[in-house]
């Protein structure tokens, strides 16, 4: 097969820090190539370079054998490569065919031809099975739509390698095995797949040659067809994981009690919740399954004050705390990881101990100031139970990786010490020893009595925590399934809107 | 003033041949106001005649103003000039501060030992421009744009009243306010509104924006007055009069008796009896022929106008004394 | 060792900006045919040229310090309030209304005054506050609108109820205040008043406040990001309340500092004409809204404006001209020069095969 | 009554509007771009002094209008220059931007005319009226909109080009792309530098046209200062027109009408001060019927000078 791209002794340095350390990469014809590692491994660097975002401070890149420099992304895109950003380069108020096209646009005159674009983006669409509205704009589409409209753009663009970073983080299990399939398709077709991804499964169905990256350096590559999941998570971590097992729990008084929440939609649309009524118990996880944009985050919203319902109560601790101040539910007993951990979750441009101190001011508070010493020696200990890497606790938060990020905010909420738990996407983007480390914690917090309420679209994350599982479609409460009943396809089923089977 | 204060100034100047200074310390910028154009040269003109060195000083607003005048006291000038209402404050405290050293203000009056000022009686010319307009206007409809609903303004908006309806009773007196000192677009728009409420005579009291008004009488052809100097030769078919008032000789003379030696402090006061103000064609003869629109006729009682007021008989209210 | 360096880099930057603005101002010099020798002396010379030129500095930075605190801790939460000059105009107002008619002893007088003026500015700022919180009202274009009506409000009261009928009368003005309700003066003969002690003092409580208590913390969150302030349980209507209460009451304290400290009565436009509101922006832009770095920048601009009247009284330079310098000043002094420069030589020194 | 609602208040209405609209427009398409320009009063005083200059120096009106926006349009390049390749904050440039043009026009008006405050000359040509052929003779409507400054009917123009090119053509899509998410567009190979100088470009040479309709349109002559705050109430319009220049339109149009409104409402007991702040008051109160911001958000994230 031809080597289509290639990356000889890459070093990339920031300041004293090295990101990448060496690398040699190759990417031939029609090849699904996966690259893994932990959080910070530096995966997006190189990645970042191959596209021309950045340079490398040594080291050569070639594309058909002859050496390229790439100053920016365009002249990536010209030599063919495509990449699909971790964090999407949307315009939120176009529609997704703008968002598509754009770029190479659909001309008549010098006039932008809309319909043309709608038509061309509705075949591309149909013929890689992602179909999408294109006259929807991008800012009013859950991730999942996003992520395929991001994808459709490097098809768009003609791209032959096409860099995927982390593209199933936000897919429900259904789209990403129309992911998966599609990207198979295509790469029998000619084009050749960068994926990265967290999620070794993936990785095990999809890929053709699997790249371990751990701390800037290759640890191993190999075929798919020579390895294993173990093998690959022992180069990622450097270390055995301990497979978790659930112990049987004697769930207590009900904490969180949610009864018939109305919530109007958008003009004359469908309501956005439709009646939901739901409990959680101490010492029991309840998994609220369903495809993205089915109502879970403005549930969690209502639940958590930040939006107020038409109708319905939401009981937490004992106490009604329907459309209180966010500051008095988290009082009366919520800790809350949000699923979308820059929206909601952090402030890029304050420091981590900024960060950190949300939610806990009134502990650190001493005389109406700051406590910054307490509360630095605080996150000291979650920086190190959570292996959160940091430059220091004054590094903005924007320079932190995703899955750093998340761990910090996972550190925080867990400190919060109350007995009802939100845990939205809680390792979404995470690798698999930060993985580990947030359900075992999930799981004690379950055993010493606390409530928990899980939010994800992996269903195996649900199947594996959960001891209820209620699965979401279009705003109602499509079912409910015991963690003993639930299979993933019967989950799948409901989530898709099908009659639950009995 | 002694040469003792001549010497301490030669210190600053390069010729060393110890020539008086004197600056002429302005509360606002040059350019707001044709007052302070017309004061400034009638200032530098003096300077010139009569070998003095003059030194002009703008402010950009009342903090600085006073900045430049304690400045202005520390760089020994011999003789500081200012000028107008604004400036009755801070000279008030400057020159309480400073009693040795020599001040003259000129518009208004502050009575101290050590400062000169002339001040000016504008509503008896208003009074005049006021009863021209009532005499003349075919329409009874008279209108004024003044830059702004102040006080400071009243100075010519209600002499001109009086003097309209003490000869046109029934006349109809409009009044727009620009809001501004240089916004000639506005001040025209203004104009063109009195024209369409039936005046047939606009009078400009808005200092740089008058421009606006002079342009708008010369569009719907109506007839408007100036300001301070004789505007009338700029377009005699329309700007028909003008109200007069001699801040530059002012600033001249007292420039003048300073180089002389024959300069005295104490409050003078200059209305139409003094000269010192005036209305184009009553008290002062134009370049430019006299229009129609007024004629000969209402010159000539208008003089008998000026007579009165000079005399006694007609007493004009000031507008800043209620 | 890192902290000094980064010290130093930060002054750096500052250091060639106005090298390359002084070098812009040159030019505008020689093409009217000036020594630029001579004028910038003059500008420093009235700048700082001596210790009554230093004062002078100083009483003019006080009013912009102020109202540069008060933008920049608006800004900190999220809220673009241009209308210092508004709150500034009705705290000056109101604090001469007070200081004319509140009877009581001189001191005390004084006291109540600067708060009123600081309540009313506060108030102004709370009600465009109140505008965009509760009917979606963008504060931006709803405080720029609210400096006219304010200022033409103001007006009105000074050239009809509360016209100084004292005197000549001529003038939109209140009455004079009496004596003992001044600012009292720092050091006699000189115009710097007890207002820059206040301006320093509402500099470090500012900073303090911002930057070490909570309520500051959680107004810099809802400034950083809404929704995650919203979802940490910071409550938006209480923050906004006391982040435009706050801001108005610093512009209206710089007002009621000019009044009773500079003018003695509220005089119309003298508050307006001078900028101070456009110049507090400024001074809050430069220093991105820390609140000792405004106040520093605060001095630097108010040095820019007496150096230019330094310049108008001492060389034959104009007005117009050395206003044309000090815009030209500023101008670069908020470019990244620095920054650029060393971003540049950093990268290729890291970087070693970028070309 | 009758005094107040008349054809020449609709009539007024449309003169006054004018030079806020071409300003606002030009503030409008630096906003599409990232680029929130407080600096319109000065490129519109700088506009106003250059028209003058132009048709003093050129002697023909025609020719002035077009020096002018050339004028305006170096202006504004120092603006681009500024707060594009120095990354200044761009709302202290603008402001700066204000300062600088007040001097310099002072300056010039002296350096050049030699007089202060205020040139004119009664011999200089301003703008003509145009009278359209068929649409004067229509009763009303005649009497409002023929028979003013062809600067007039361009900026009702430039604001319909505007539009079609921001949402129809090709060019303008990738310019709002640039503003929206410049990292995107950037990482698109969309020039997004060169599209902000363009758009400052405009910019200027809109604030040039605002500037000719001021000095040569509405009145023949140029004083000091003479925009008295039009470039900031065109700055409210900007925003209050959501930066689609039909919006633009309507909130220039709303301004216009509350001022000329305001100066027939002088003389009717209220005082003048109360009048005066009609325009201001209408404005804000229309505030309340807009409240879509999310534009506006963005653009003031996009300079992020809140920050
Ligand atoms: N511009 C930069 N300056 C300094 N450090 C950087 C920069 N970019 C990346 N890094 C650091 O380089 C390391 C590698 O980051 P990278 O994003 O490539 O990791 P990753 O493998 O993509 O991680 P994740 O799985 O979380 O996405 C991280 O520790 C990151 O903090
Ligand atoms: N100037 C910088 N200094 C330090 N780190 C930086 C800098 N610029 C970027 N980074 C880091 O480089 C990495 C690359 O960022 P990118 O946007 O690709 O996603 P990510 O943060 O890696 O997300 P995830 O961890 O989920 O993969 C991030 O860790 C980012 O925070
Ligand atoms: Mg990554
Ligand atoms: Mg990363």
């Amino acid at each position: 097969m031809t080597v289509l791209l290639e990356m000889q002794g890459i070093t990339k340095k920031y300041g004293e820090f090295t990101a990448n350390h060496d690398i040699h990469f190759d990417v031939r014809k029609g090849e699904i190539h996966a690259l893994v590692g932990e959080n910070g491994a530096g995966k997006t660097t190189m990645m970042r370079m191959l596209y021309g975002m950045e340079q490398p401070t040594s080291g050569r890149i070639l594309v058909h054998g002859k050496q390229v420099h790439f100053h920016d992304p365009s002249q990536a895109i010209r030599h063919g490569i495509g990449m699909v950003h971790q964090h999407f380069m949307l315009f939120p108020s176009f529609t997704l065919a703008e968002n598509i096209v754009i770029g190479g646009e659909p001309k008549k005159a010098a006039f932008f031809d809309r319909q043309a674009a709608a038509d061309k983006v509705r075949e591309l669409g149909e013929r890689y099975g992602m179909p999408v509205d294109p006259w929807k704009k991008a800012g009013d589409c859950p991730l999942g739509i996003q992520q395929r409209t991001e994808i459709l753009k490097v098809l768009y663009q003609g791209a032959d390698v096409i860099i995927l970073d982390e593209p199933t983080g936000v897919l429900t299990p259904g789209e990403v095995k129309e992911l998966l399939a599609a990207i198979k398709g295509l790469a029998a077709q000619g084009k050749s797949f960068i994926l990265i991804t967290h999620k070794l499964h993936e990785v095990m169905e999809a890929a053709d040659r699997i790249t371990v990256l751990r701390d800037g350096i290759i640890t191993g590559q190999m075929k798919a067809s020579d390895t294993d999941e173990e093998q690959i998570s022992r180069l990622m971590v450097g270390r055995q994981l301990v497979p978790m097992s659930r112990a049987a729990r004697a769930p207590g008084d009900t904490v969180l009690d949610v009864q018939g929440i109305m919530l109007a939609g958008h003009k004359g649309s469908k309501p956005l919740l439709d009646d939901i009524s739901l409990t959680v118990r101490r010492g029991e996880i309840v998994g609220i399954a369903g495809i993205s944009g089915n109502g879970q985050s403005e549930l969690l919203q209502v639940i958590a004050g930040l939006r107020r319902p038409d109708s319905g109560t939401v009981e937490l601790n004992g106490a009604d705390v329907t459309g209180a101040p966010v500051r008095r539910i988290r009082e009366q007993g919520l800790a809350h990881i949000p699923e979308d951990r820059y929206m909601w979750g952090a402030s890029r441009d304050a420091t981590v101990l900024d960060n950190g101190l949300m939610g806990h001011q009134q502990r650190f508070r001493k005389r109406g100031l700051i406590d910054r010493s307490a509360l630095r020696k605080v996150m000291d200990e979650w920086v190190k139970r959570f292996a959160i890497k940091t430059g220091s606790l004054d590094t903005q938060a924007q320079f932190l990786s995703g899955g750093n990020l998340q761990k910090l905010i996972a550190a925080r909420e867990f400190a919060h010490q109350q007995p009802f738990l939100i845990a939205a996407e809680p390792t979404r983007g995470v690798d698999v020893g930060a993985m580990e480390l947030i359900h075992g914690e999930l799981l004690a917090r379950c055993k010493g009595g606390d409530g928990i309420l899980l939010v994800s679209s992996e269903l195996t994350e649900i199947l594996k925590l959960s001891d209820r599982i209620v699965v979401m479609y279009e705003g109602k409460i499509a079912g409910e399934l015991t963690a003993e009943q639930a299979t993933e396809e019967q989950i799948s089923l409901l989530m898709a809107g099908g009659k639950r089977q009995s | 003033s002694g040469g003792s204060k001549s010497e301490q100034s030669a210190s600053g100047s390069e010729s060393g041949t110890a020539k008086k200074r004197i600056a002429l310390v302005l509360p606002e910028e040059i350019g707001v106001n044709q007052f302070f154009v017309q004061m400034d040269e009638g200032f530098q003109k003096a300077g010139k005649e009569f070998g003095v060195e003059t030194k002009t000083i703008q402010s950009s607003d009342p903090t600085a103003f006073e900045q430049n005048m304690r400045a202005t006291v520390a760089e020994n000038y011999d003789l500081i000039i200012t000028a107008t209402f604004q400036a009755e404050d801070v000279l008030k405290q400057v020159a309480q501060e400073n009693p040795d050293k020599s001040f003259a203000i000129i518009d208004t009056t502050v009575d101290l030992p050590n400062v000169r000022s002339v001040g000016f009686r504008e509503y008896e010319a208003s009074y005049l421009l006021g009863a021209a307009a009532g005499l003349s206007t075919k329409t009874n409809v008279v209108g004024m744009v003044a830059a702004q609903d102040v006080p400071l303004l009243k100075k010519y908006s209600e002499g001109f009243k009086q003097g309209l309806e003490s000869v046109n009773p029934k006349a109809k007196f409009l009044i727009g306010y620009v809001g501004s000192f240089n916004d000639p677009a506005k001040a025209k728009e203004l104009a063109l509104v009195q024209y369409g409420q039936g005046a047939d005579f606009v009078a400009g009291a808005s200092a740089t924006s008058d421009l606006g008004v002079f342009e708008a009488a010369k569009e719907k052809n109506l007839y408007t007055s100036g300001q301070d100097t004789d505007r009338t030769v700029e377009d005699p078919d329309h700007i028909v009069l003008s109200q007069l008032k001699g801040t530059d000789a002012v600033a001249y003379e007292t420039v003048k008796d300073f180089a002389n030696g024959s300069f005295k402090f104490g409050t003078a006061n200059y209305g139409l009896k003094e000269d010192g103000v005036g209305l184009t064609f009553v008290t002062k003869d134009s370049e430019s022929k006299l229009s129609p629109f007024i004629g000969e006729a209402n010159i000539t009682k208008l003089k008998q106008i000026r007579d009165d007021i000079v005399s006694g008989k007609i007493v004009v209210k000031n507008p800043l004394e209620q | 060792m890192n902290a000094i360096k980064r010290t130093l880099l930060g002054m750096l930057q500052p250091v060639v900006a106005v090298l390359i603005g002084l070098l812009a101002g040159a030019v505008a010099i020689i093409l009217i045919g000036d020594s630029v020798v001579d004028t910038y002396r003059e500008m420093w010379n009235g700048a700082f040229g001596s210790f009554y030129f230093l004062t002078n500095t100083l009483t003019r930075a006080t009013p912009i310090i102020l109202t540069g605190l008060g933008v920049a801790l608006a800004f900190r939460a999220g809220f673009f309030n241009m209308g210092a000059t508004g709150q500034m105009v009705l705290g000056g107002l109101a604090a001469a209304i007070t200081g004319l008619y509140m009877p009581g002893p001189g001191w005390l007088v004084m006291m109540m005054a600067l708060l009123v003026g600081m309540v009313v500015g506060g108030l102004w700022s709370l009600f465009a506050g109140y505008m965009d919180a509760r009917f979606g009202v963008n504060l931006l274009i709803s405080t720029l609108l609210l400096n006219y009506i304010a200022s033409l409000f103001a007006g009105y009261m000074v050239s009809f109820p509360l016209k100084d009928r004292t005197g000549s009368a001529a003038m939109s003005q209140t009455p004079m205040l009496a004596t003992d309700v001044w600012l009292p003066k720092l050091f006699s003969g000189m115009s710097l008043h007890a207002g820059f002690i206040l301006a320093v003092l509402a500099a470090v409580a500012i900073y303090i406040f911002i930057h070490h208590s909570v309520a500051g913390y959680e107004i810099r969150m809802l400034g950083n990001n809404p929704f995650f302030a919203a979802y940490g349980g910071v409550k938006r209507g209480q923050m906004m309340v006391v982040a435009m209460l706050t801001s108005g009451a610093l512009a209206g304290l710089a007002g009621a500092g000019e009044v009773l400290g500079t003018q003695h009565r509220y005089l119309d436009g003298a508050l307006a004409s001078a900028d101070y509101g456009w110049s507090g922006i400024m001074a809050t832009l430069l220093a991105s809204s820390h609140p000792i770095g405004t106040a520093i920048a605060g001095i630097l601009l108010a040095a820019l404006q007496t150096g230019a009247m330094g310049v108008e009284r001492n060389t034959d330079v104009p007005l117009e001209v050395a206003s044309v310098i000090q815009a030209t000043l500023t101008l670069f002094v908020s470019a990244r020069f620095g920054y650029l420069f060393l971003k540049r030589r950093k990268e290729r020194k890291n970087n070693g095969s970028v070309v | 009554m009758d005094q107040l609602f008349d054809i020449s208040l609709f009539n007024s209405t449309l003169r006054i509007l004018t030079p806020i609209l071409l300003a606002a427009l030009g503030g409008a398409i630096c906003a599409r771009v990232g680029l929130f320009n407080v600096g319109l009063e000065g490129l519109v005083l700088v506009g106003a002094f250059s028209a003058i200059l132009g048709n003093h120096l050129l002697g023909n009106v025609w020719l002035a209008v077009v020096f002018a926006v050339i004028c305006v349009m170096l202006f504004s390049l120092l603006f681009a220059y500024v707060s594009i390749n120095l990354r200044a904050n761009v709302i202290v440039v603008g402001i700066s931007l204000n300062f600088l043009a007040a001097g310099l026009t002072t300056f010039c008006l002296r350096a050049i005319f030699d007089v202060k405050g205020a040139y004119y000359d009664k011999n200089m040509q301003g703008l003509p009226r145009w009278d359209i052929p068929l649409i004067k003779d229509i009763p009303v409507l005649g009497g409002i909109v023929s028979g003013h400054s062809p600067l007039v009917y361009t900026a009702f123009v430039a604001a319909i080009i505007m539009w079609v090119y921001l949402f129809k053509t090709v060019s303008g899509f990738r310019l709002r792309a640039a503003g929206e998410n410049p990292v995107a567009a950037q990482s698109l190979g969309i020039p997004v530098r060169r599209i902000q100088y363009g758009a400052v470009l405009v910019s200027g040479a809109l604030c040039g046209l605002a500037g000719a309709q001021l000095s040569l349109g509405q009145v023949t002559m140029f004083t000091e200062g003479m925009t008295a705050g039009r470039g900031f109430i065109a700055l409210v319009a900007t925003m209050l027109g959501q930066s689609n220049p039909l919006g633009v339109v309507a909130s220039s149009l709303l301004f216009g009408l509350m001022d000329a409104f305001s100066i027939r409402l002088q003389g009717f007991a209220l005082p003048a001060q109360f009048t005066q702040m009609l325009p201001y008051m209408m404005t804000l109160a229309a505030m309340f019927f807009f409240k879509d911001r999310s534009y506006l958000k963005d653009a003031q994230r996009a300079n992020g000078s809140s920050r």
